[in-house]
């Protein structure tokens, strides 16, 4: 077991002590203090996954925004939830059947960080494997794609797939016709930024973006609303 | 040299877990920030030896985001801690 | 291995040392103003050693300037949350904990994590407070 | 043991006693699991919006590690130490999941947002945000009509 699958479990494990103290302890301010570190801890898991636009993101708003949101609450409201009894057994044999479906469901999923997932090899690798986010350092760029990697662990039927030689940035920004003629239909990605993750957002997935700025504003605007109406009232 | 990162990230692991029980535990609401900071920087070093065990230390901006928001969010808390009194 | 992995491996033993020691101090120190020295010390000293150890690991600038940044953001902002939590525990009236027998034992516990934890009747403002004696007997008095 | 040449149902049982390769999804699950017991058994409407965030942060992790390629690295080309080059030359890990993920993140605060807003909102007009509490306050002053 390599040793980022061990820290990998010790973080999971580490994650769900604190998940069941958020939902357990009483006091209120306490709980937003655990999920805070659970936003942190979330952080370490999601560098260890490689995914560090998603370890930006949730800083911001994880760690950030949502511990401020709930502080802000909590001065408006009240500090202590009400005594409970320890176990909701109706709702805890829901949560068991639904997780031990759920659980049932996964076992046919690939293996963590099969190369050879249909994920890595689908249609979507095809989009991604057209040179995102080139660098031109000498050669460095074109070492390594999703295509040579697909081909290297599963044997396809397609043709291989040829990429552009090697050209300077310069003409890379030039006419569509001459990456045509490099064999390269869906080269869209040209020249975009060496994240791949921006060149996708901005690209493949850009409607997207535009469409969660929209629900941003909205959830501005609808916080705006319910709290100004109510304050005219009283 | 991987062996000596690998090892620092298990003790901040054994860090975190300790001052994790204690904000569990936390008899007053301070011990409970108290521990959320700590936690807080724990964290931000484990980002960036984790950068290094990676063999990518590039992305350290998201331990200078982390410092940061740390800081943001324990002073959120502290101010309502001023504004109502904690038991 | 060359200098510099000795030099990181000594640096980061430390670190681990005193994050380990900070986690062991937090979780067993026995009341609210003695865990604030393992939590200072992880906070300050441990960072500041892992970080530095990893200064000799890497040849690149920009990666150097953000471990200075950094170093700098916590040594600047851990001591001072720490230093609020302290002001805002003692203006809240939380009061440490002593030993049995020791001098002006008004807010003695056996084990603070047994029982509730001691706050006092403090006034929110310590310079319009009365003198000690009676504070203490204010103590005394609210500790029934 | 090669799971290939046993019976589909026999292999899958074994996958399922070893949950061997996919313990982390096993390991999501279960968080998903507890922000729904928050969802669903807690009466405080703080507590149930905290929940709501555990569960969707286990989507999350069931989403990015989908993403992950043994071995890789950062879908991030950009680098500038020599020595780091050679390393980002590697496999790298999908990055459509992250950039789903991204999307839904926000989404999630911006829920968490209105959810907060319509909690203070419930205070003001309630006096309390325990479930049963509003429950028994709206029973009172329409008897008879039943809340939702």
């Amino acid at each position: 077991m390599s040793s980022f699958l061990l820290i990998d479990m010790i973080l999971l494990g580490l994650a769900a002590v604190v998940a069941i103290g958020v939902i357990s302890v009483r006091s209120l301010l306490s709980a937003t203090m655990l999920g805070g570190i659970y936003s942190l801890l979330m952080a370490l898991i999601w560098q260890n996954m490689n995914a560090v636009d998603v370890a930006f993101t949730e800083a911001a708003v994880g760690a950030g925004i949502s511990t401020v949101l709930l502080v802000g609450t909590l001065l408006h409201t009240r500090r202590e939830t009400n005594q409970s009894p320890a176990i909701h057994w109706p709702a805890l044999l829901t949560v068991v059947l639904t997780g031990s479906f759920l659980i049932y469901g996964t076992v046919d999923m690939p293996d963590y960080g099969d190369a050879s997932a249909p994920i890595h090899t689908g249609r979507v690798q095809q989009l991604l494997g057209q040179r995102v986010g080139k660098v031109d350092n000498e050669g460095v760029h074109h070492a390594w794609t999703y295509s040579t990697m697909a081909e290297q662990s599963v044997e396809r039927d397609e043709p291989e797939r040829s990429f552009p030689p090697e050209r300077s940035h310069g003409e890379d920004h030039g006419g569509d016709a001459e990456a045509g003629a490099h064999g390269h239909p869906n080269d869209d990605f040209k020249g975009h930024s060496p994240n791949t993750v921006t060149s996708l957002l901005a690209a493949y997935r850009g409607y997207d973006t535009m469409y969660e700025t929209a629900v941003i504003f909205t959830a501005g605007m609808a916080m705006v609303l319910l709290l100004r109406r109510r304050e005219e009232r009283a | 040299m991987g062996t000596v990162l690998t090892i620092t990230m298990f003790s901040l692991m054994a860090s975190i877990l300790m001052t994790l029980v204690r904000a569990l535990k936390g008899p007053t609401s301070y011990d409970r920030i108290l521990s959320v900071n700590a936690i807080g920087t724990t964290t931000v070093v484990g980002v960036v030896v984790m950068g290094f065990l990676k063999g990518r230390p590039d992305f350290l901006d998201l331990a200078v985001v982390y410092a940061l928001v740390n800081f943001v969010a324990t002073v959120a808390i502290l101010r309502f801690v001023e504004q109502r009194r904690l038991g | 291995m060359e200098w510099n992995d000795y030099l990181t491996g000594v640096f980061l033993a430390l670190g681990s040392f005193l994050a380990l020691t900070g986690g062991v101090g937090i979780l067993r120190m026995p009341d609210f103003y003695s865990r604030l020295h393992p939590a200072g010390k992880t906070d300050s000293l441990g960072q500041l050693m892992v970080l530095i150890g990893l200064c000799f690991q890497t040849s690149d600038w920009l990666v150097l300037a953000k471990l200075g940044l950094i170093v700098s953001f916590l040594m600047l902002t851990a001591p001072t949350a720490t230093h609020a939590i302290t002001k805002a525990a003692w203006l809240e009236g939380l009061r440490p904990w002593q030993r049995p027998g020791d001098a002006e034992n008004v807010y003695t516990r056996k084990h603070p994590d047994k029982r509730a934890p001691y706050f006092s009747a403090a006034p929110k403002d310590p310079l319009a407070s009365s003198t000690s004696a009676e504070q203490g007997q204010q103590l005394e008095a609210s500790d029934e | 043991m090669n799971l290939a040449l046993l019976e589909p149902s026999t292999a899958s049982f074994l996958k399922v006693a070893s949950l061997a390769g996919t313990y982390n999804y096993a390991l999501y699950v279960v968080l998903m699991m507890i922000g729904f017991y928050g969802v669903i058994a807690k009466k405080n409407l703080i507590k149930q919006a905290l929940g709501l965030g555990l569960f969707s942060t286990g989507i999350f992790l069931f989403y990015i590690s989908m993403g992950v390629v043994e071995g890789g690295t950062a879908p991030v080309w950009w680098t500038t130490d020599e020595a780091h080059l050679l390393k980002a030359a590697g496999p790298y890990d999908n990055p459509l999941t992250h950039v789903l993920i991204l999307t839904a993140i926000v989404v999630s605060v911006s829920t968490l947002a209105v959810a907060m807003a319509l909690i203070v909102n419930i205070q003001r007009a309630y006096g309390t945000i325990e479930e049963d509490e509003i429950r028994a306050i709206e029973d009172a002053e329409h008897p008879g009509e039943g809340v939702i």
